[in-house]
């Protein structure tokens, strides 16, 4: 296999698994950003130039940005050094971990015994036109049902996200839970 | 082992370190973060498929590139998820997040 | 149109580079330690004490340490020392004259308030020096400058005192002329009349 | 440099560079050729934007003196022409500070990788009729994918120097950054519309020719082009944080924003990637807009196009260095508010103008004329409404006169 | 994007936190009613890039909105006033320089009336007209370094500024070839002049307000109608006329709220009764208001000397019976005030009939004006705060005294 292909995947995988080990929130944003970079590399190793692209703009320039501000937002204390994580109990590591051995073992031996129709040689080439074709063309209505999906949940993740003003204060939910009043008056 | 079963394979470990980070960390921003890996990892898959496969057909690309504009979409609606969470009980553990009122 | 103000901006700005390179009103920085900056007559800046001649400047000093432009100096930067002869009588001489330049403001109110015109403002301004009190400190030998300087840097007013000194010498002589007439006169008809006192010595020339 | 072969027609002049590379090339054998070819690219493209990065920042202190009627650094060698290297110096021997509990590795990391960052964009910008250091079909996506990571770098910066004000001022550098990706995406699609491609190289030859013998056929000189260019130079502005813009580092309100904590080195770097990313940009502009190197005029091609290509590149940095001298600076909210309110409404509209320009192709005779009339109606009018919404409340004043 | 309507101006929207007493120590101060949010605390100053001189102002800041804002100054305070008590009446006289550094001539004239009054000096014609003269010049060049110093707070890389220290240049060249020094002139004296202007140097301020006019047309075709610069002073830091009336606020700051109070016309002093000019009053009290009011008075002071001077008449320029060294006014008090380029700045001296005076008191325009600092910059941000400091147009040097 060519060298390029083992180290992109050396990459994604190492940084993959740290930034899950990790326990600052923030390192382990920004190792998960080093793995989309290395599959942005697999894919133009790969040969799908746009979509490599495409992954770099959309995940390393916007989800990004939208993770870190998650993290930053969702800190305790104002100037909290480490972004800590209280660890999971030592019998929930196991479960989850037997759980995921369980799932690799089904996989693998599958992908090992499937009977897979190869085609050797160079890759196909993929030209933008052609992108814009088959988007413009047999998955027109799959573009406009992303562009509205897109849309609603833009609106549903600022109307989540926006701090709640007083007046839309439900009632009932006035409940000990140190609930943030917002703007509103502190009755003196 | 033949290029599409390595890339295969690397999909699959990429999936599974996403999966066990789902089923082993407590915090909300972490679990969405595994869910985005295991997104990545199906993503790979198709491209292995469109690049190793018999070829002619592009739906692969294409299916990947809807794929990521949804997982965007996902991204943001979950964090903005975790956002109000912490709003509501001032902590992003999971634990807190298990009654339905509030 | 929304942007006119921006684009007006933009066309004083390029007015100005480009007139910096031929009109002379656009471009007014003065490389300084090159081109050395052209000082107006009336520029002030620390005092010096006048002197009369150039050979003896000490000896020939207009100062008779009267000490008013001590008393007077907002910031009491001069210090004076009376001149006295061994009987300790007064020699009308400053046998010492300080002027600490770290505190002088060159404020020029000593130059206003000295009757006898004997200091007046300098125009070196480039005095720094690397060792902080005693160098400002400058004593009477380093502040006295002749009168030839004094009409090199403020010609007018120069010229000014000059002529009012020699007004009052000429005032003075003839007053000391017609005392002595009048002396002369007195004497003639009663020889015994005590002569009177010898009019005190006339200011210093 | 592509490895098309040489065509004989052109003067000597434009293929120059091309046979200098095979020349150097051929020293080595065949096997290391691609790898020394690229090698060979990115050393001169280092080589040339690190040269010109030194000499924009003097032409900027001395312009900027011109304008304010001051002669600028003079002292440094003839006319300040040694004045970068001698920065260059002192940035190199200024003492390196990084707070003690800071993230070492991010805090080292920030610079580097936006300065990376900002160069990796030109690797697509092709800088004369064989100079495009790679050929890629998607150039113009790939482009802005470099420039879209830019973002992390200056959230790696405010985090990890653990202060509270640098931190503050990234949120707001970020706010400011991603407010103008829209815009700066939205006013490329239209070029890319009407050219059909998003490679550069394509894009760029479809600018050729001149119609009429002396009226090129460049983006911005159509209505629909002109408005994308000044949106796209807005919004390049803002990428870039220069003048009107330059929030993060605005010395009346977070001192020197995310940058407070760095110094030495590092805080060269930042400025290094600053001129690499606002020259990536107008390269890009000069590439989509003002016809890469295409000559204004028929006759010009005598002069060899990188040379064209180098006079628009320098004709829009000292725009930047202009605007820099001229304006004063837009507060956060009147900022992003011009981002959502005014560049992406005008850029979606410049979208159907676009799309009304190149499906009007055909027409011809009066039909141009009104075609030229619809399009130019398309930017001016939406122009004069947001402008006006955008401006309610402020204006020219009449001041009265007390009565004596 | 500049939505500037009164009704949603951003002092509405913040939540109404009482003005802070002075005992106020910032990092003691508990968060304002309507608590939650974090509040931000930053100390602008002493030595922050954009205040003019050594001030600083501890603000407190909800999120982008100023909650809170204590001015602390003193730090250039240098004792002026209980010196004044210490030196004789021509003695004080250069250290009414170092008041305003800026307007020396202006500071001098003030402290000469003062004691003219008390004294019962009379001044003669040719001072009165010099001394005009010189107050509409120092007016000219404090305008226009507030303008460039305005601009320069909102963000013009010092284009602005070098324009206007261009021409100021011009106008201390002036005063240096009068009074021997361009900051530090030390002119004005108990009942007239020092010096007598010689035709020369008349001819060379008559140049310079011909040429002035020009130049203030280009001035304003760069600044005012800047978009931006309407965008970020428009609406900014409203004071209205009670507020202003009551808080003692004069001068250009006055006016650009809409009261119309000049001393010049008020008092009459000097000889500008004689000349005829106008007084541009402002209707928003903004910032805007306050550069344009300025601007506007630069164009009635060149207007002002082209009347001195045609008017100037000949004769003595110092009242020669006036006494200058050993100066001993009869007991009494006398409170001598002019119309400076920052507001009134007037002079109160008791006198007990020896050379010193008794009481000798200073009231700086600066100083008053800035108490409204608070009030002008609660619901801005902390951009505007800035802008709002470099519109009262304050010099330290005045207000610590």
């Amino acid at each position: 296999m060519s060298l390029a292909f083992l180290a992109l995947a050396l990459v994604c995988v190492v940084t993959a698994s740290a930034a899950m080990i990790s326990r600052n929130l923030i390192h382990s944003a920004l190792l998960l950003v080093l793995t989309w970079i290395g599959l942005a590399g697999l894919y133009l190793w790969a040969g799908a130039d746009f979509v490599g692209f495409s992954q770099a703009i959309v995940y390393v320039g916007g989800v990004s940005m939208v993770v870190l501000f998650a993290v930053l937002l969702t800190r305790r204390q104002r100037d909290e050094p480490l972004v800590l994580i209280p660890e999971a109990g030592v019998g929930r590591v196991v479960a989850g971990l037997a759980a995921t051995f369980w799932v690799a073992a089904l996989l693998v031996p599958a992908m090992v015994v499937a009977p897979l129709v190869q085609r050797a040689g160079p890759g196909p080439t993929l030209t933008v036109k052609r992108i814009g074709e088959l988007l413009a063309g047999p998955h027109l209505v799959a573009v406009l049902v992303v562009g509205v999906i897109l849309t609603v949940s833009l609106i549903g993740a600022l109307y989540l996200a926006a701090p709640v003003t007083a007046e839309d204060q439900p009632e009932w939910d006035n409940g000990g839970t140190g609930r943030d009043r917002g703007n509103q008056e502190e009755p003196s | 082992m033949s290029p599409l079963h390595l890339c295969l394979l690397l999909s699959t470990v990429l999936f599974c370190i996403g999966l066990a980070a789902v089923l082993v960390r407590t915090s909300a921003i972490l679990v969405l973060l595994g869910v985005e890996l295991m997104l990545n990892a199906a993503n790979l898959n198709f491209i292995a498929f469109w690049r190793y496969g018999p070829g002619g057909d592009d739906t692969g690309v294409i299916f990947v590139l809807f794929s990521i504009a949804v997982a965007a979409a996902e991204a943001a609606v979950g964090l903005a998820l975790v956002i109000a969470l912490h709003r509501h009980r001032r902590t992003i553990a999971l634990k807190a997040a298990n009654q339905l009122r509030g | 149109m929304i942007g006119k103000g921006l684009l007006q901006g933009l066309a004083v700005t390029a007015r100005n580079l480009v007139g910096s390179y031929h009109d002379p009103d656009r471009y007014t920085t003065i490389e300084y330690p090159e081109v050395k900056p052209a000082l107006p007559e009336a520029y002030r800046n620390f005092p010096f004490l006048v002197a009369e001649k150039a050979e003896d400047p000490l000896g020939t000093l207009r100062c008779v340490a009267c000490q008013i432009c001590e008393k007077e100096c907002p910031p009491q930067c001069i210090y004076i020392v009376m001149d006295r002869d061994e009987k300790g009588k007064a020699r009308m001489k400053p046998k010492v004259f300080d002027i600490d330049t770290s505190v002088c403001m060159s404020c020029q109110i000593c130059v206003e308030v000295c009757p006898f015109d004997a200091i007046k403002m300098d125009q070196v301004f480039e005095i720094a020096t690397d060792e902080r009190f005693n160098a400002l400190l400058l004593h009477r030998d380093q502040l006295a400058k002749t009168n030839t300087y004094f009409h090199q840097i403020h010609p007018t007013e120069a010229a000014e005192v000059d002529a009012r000194l020699a007004a009052e010498k000429k005032a003075a002589e003839e007053k000391a002329k017609a005392a002595a007439a009048a002396k002369a006169a007195s004497a003639k008809p009663a020889p015994a009349a005590p002569a009177n006192p010898t009019p005190p010595p006339a200011p210093a020339p | 440099m592509t490895t098309t072969s040489v065509p004989s027609s052109e003067s000597w002049l434009e293929v120059a560079p091309l046979q200098a590379r095979d020349a150097l090339l051929g020293l080595l054998p065949e096997s290391l050729h691609w790898i020394a070819s690229s090698v060979l690219a990115i050393a001169v493209l280092v080589g040339a934007f690190g040269l010109m990065f030194a000499y924009l920042t003097l032409a900027e202190r001395k312009l900027l003196g011109r304008i304010q009627n001051r002669p600028g650094p003079n002292r440094t060698g003839w006319a300040g022409l040694l004045q970068p290297f001698a920065d260059a110096v002192k940035a190199l021997t200024k003492e390196d500070i990084v707070p003690r509990d800071a993230d070492k590795v991010l805090h080292a990391l920030a610079p580097v990788s936006l300065v990376a960052l900002s160069l990796i964009g030109l690797a697509v910008i092709p800088f004369g009729r064989h100079l495009v250091a790679i050929e890629l079909d998607a150039a113009v996506l790939y482009f802005f994918a470099a420039g879209a990571a830019t973002e992390l770098s200056i959230f790696m910066a405010g985090w990890a120097s653990r202060n509270k004000y640098s931190l503050l001022a990234a949120m707001r550098a970020l706010a400011q950054l991603i407010s103008y990706e829209v815009p700066l995406l939205l006013s490329v699609v239209p070029v890319v519309l009407v050219a059909g491609t998003l490679s550069t190289t394509a894009i760029v030859a479809a600018q050729g020719g001149w119609a009429a013998g002396f009226w090129p056929h460049w983006h911005v000189l159509t209505p629909w082009g002109f408005s994308a260019f000044c949106l796209f130079m807005i919004a390049a502005l803002a990428e870039s944080n220069r003048s009107p813009f330059d929030l993060p580092e605005a010395e009346s309100e977070l001192i020197a924003g995310h940058l407070t904590e760095y110094s030495g080195f590092k805080y060269a770097l930042f400025f290094m990637a600053e001129y690499f990313g606002m020259a990536a940009l107008s390269a890009m502009a000069v590439t989509l807009f003002l016809g890469g190197w295409q000559a204004p005029l028929g006759w010009l091609e005598v002069l060899p196009s990188y040379v064209w290509f180098a006079a628009k590149l320098l004709a829009l940095l000292a725009g930047f260095i202009w605007i820099r001298a001229t304006f004063p600076r837009l507060r956060i909210d009147q900022l992003t508010r011009l981002a959502w309110k005014f560049l992406v409404p005008m850029a979606l509209l410049n979208l159907a103008n676009a799309a009304f320009w190149s499906l009007t192709a055909g027409w011809s005779g009066p039909l141009q004329a009104v075609r030229w009339a619809v399009s130019l109606a398309a930017v001016v009018v939406p122009f004069l409404l947001l402008s006006r919404s955008l401006f309610s409340g402020l204006g020219p004043r009449v001041y009265r006169y007390a009565p004596s | 994007m500049f939505d500037a309507n009164p009704a949603a101006s951003p002092s509405a929207r913040v939540r109404k936190v009482e003005p802070s007493s002075f005992g106020f120590q910032p990092s003691s101060v508990p968060p304002p009613a309507g608590g939650g949010g974090d509040l931000l605390e930053i100390s602008l100053g002493p030595h922050h890039p954009s205040t003019h001189g050594v001030f600083r102002m501890n603000v407190v800041l909800d999120g982008e909105t100023v909650v809170r804002l204590k001015p602390v100054f003193g730090y250039l305070h240098r004792n002026h006033e209980k010196l004044g008590e210490g030196t004789s009446y021509l003695g004080s006289m250069p250290y009414t320089d170092r008041l305003d550094y800026l307007n020396s001539m202006t500071n001098n004239w003030a402290y000469a009336i003062a004691v003219e009054k008390l004294a019962g000096l009379t001044v003669p014609e040719r001072a009165e007209y010099v001394r005009v003269i010189l107050a509409e010049l120092t007016r000219l060049l404090n305008h226009t370094c507030l303008a460039g110093f305005l601009m320069q707070d909102c963000g013009c890389s010092g284009t602005p500024l070098m324009y206007a220290f261009r021409e100021r240049e011009r106008i201390l060249d002036l005063f240096e070839s009068l009074s021997g020094s361009r900051m530090m002139c030390n002119y004005q004296r108990f009942g007239g002049c020092r010096v007598d202007p010689t035709p020369a140097w008349l001819a060379a301020v008559a140049q310079l307000v011909d040429r002035y006019g020009p130049f203030l047309d280009e001035f304003e075709e760069l600044l005012t109608g800047n978009e931006i610069i309407m965008a970020r002073t428009q609406g900014v830091g409203r004071l209205p006329a009670a507020l202003a009336v009551n808080a003692g606020v004069t001068g250009p700051m006055l006016r650009a709220s809409g009261v119309g109070h000049d001393l010049r016309k008020v008092d009459g002093y000097g000889v500008y009764p004689r000349l005829n000019f106008r007084v541009p009053v402002g209707d928003h009290g903004d910032v805007y208001d306050r550069y344009m009011v300025r601007v506007l008075e630069m164009r009635e002071s060149i207007s002002l000397l082209r009347q001195a001077l045609a008017a100037l008449p000949g004769g003595p320029v110092l009242d020669p019976k006036a006494k200058q060294r050993g100066l001993r006014p009869k007991a009494g008090e006398a409170y001598g005030r002019i119309e400076g380029p920052k507001g009134e700045i007037g002079f109160y001296l008791v006198s007990d009939g020896t050379a010193n005076p008794y009481r000798y008191r200073v009231r700086p325009p600066s100083f008053v004006n800035l108490t409204v600092l608070e009030d002008l910059c609660l619901g801005h941000t902390v951009a505007d705060a800035v802008i709002i400091l470099g519109s009262i147009d304050i010099v330290l040097g005045e207000v610590d005294r």
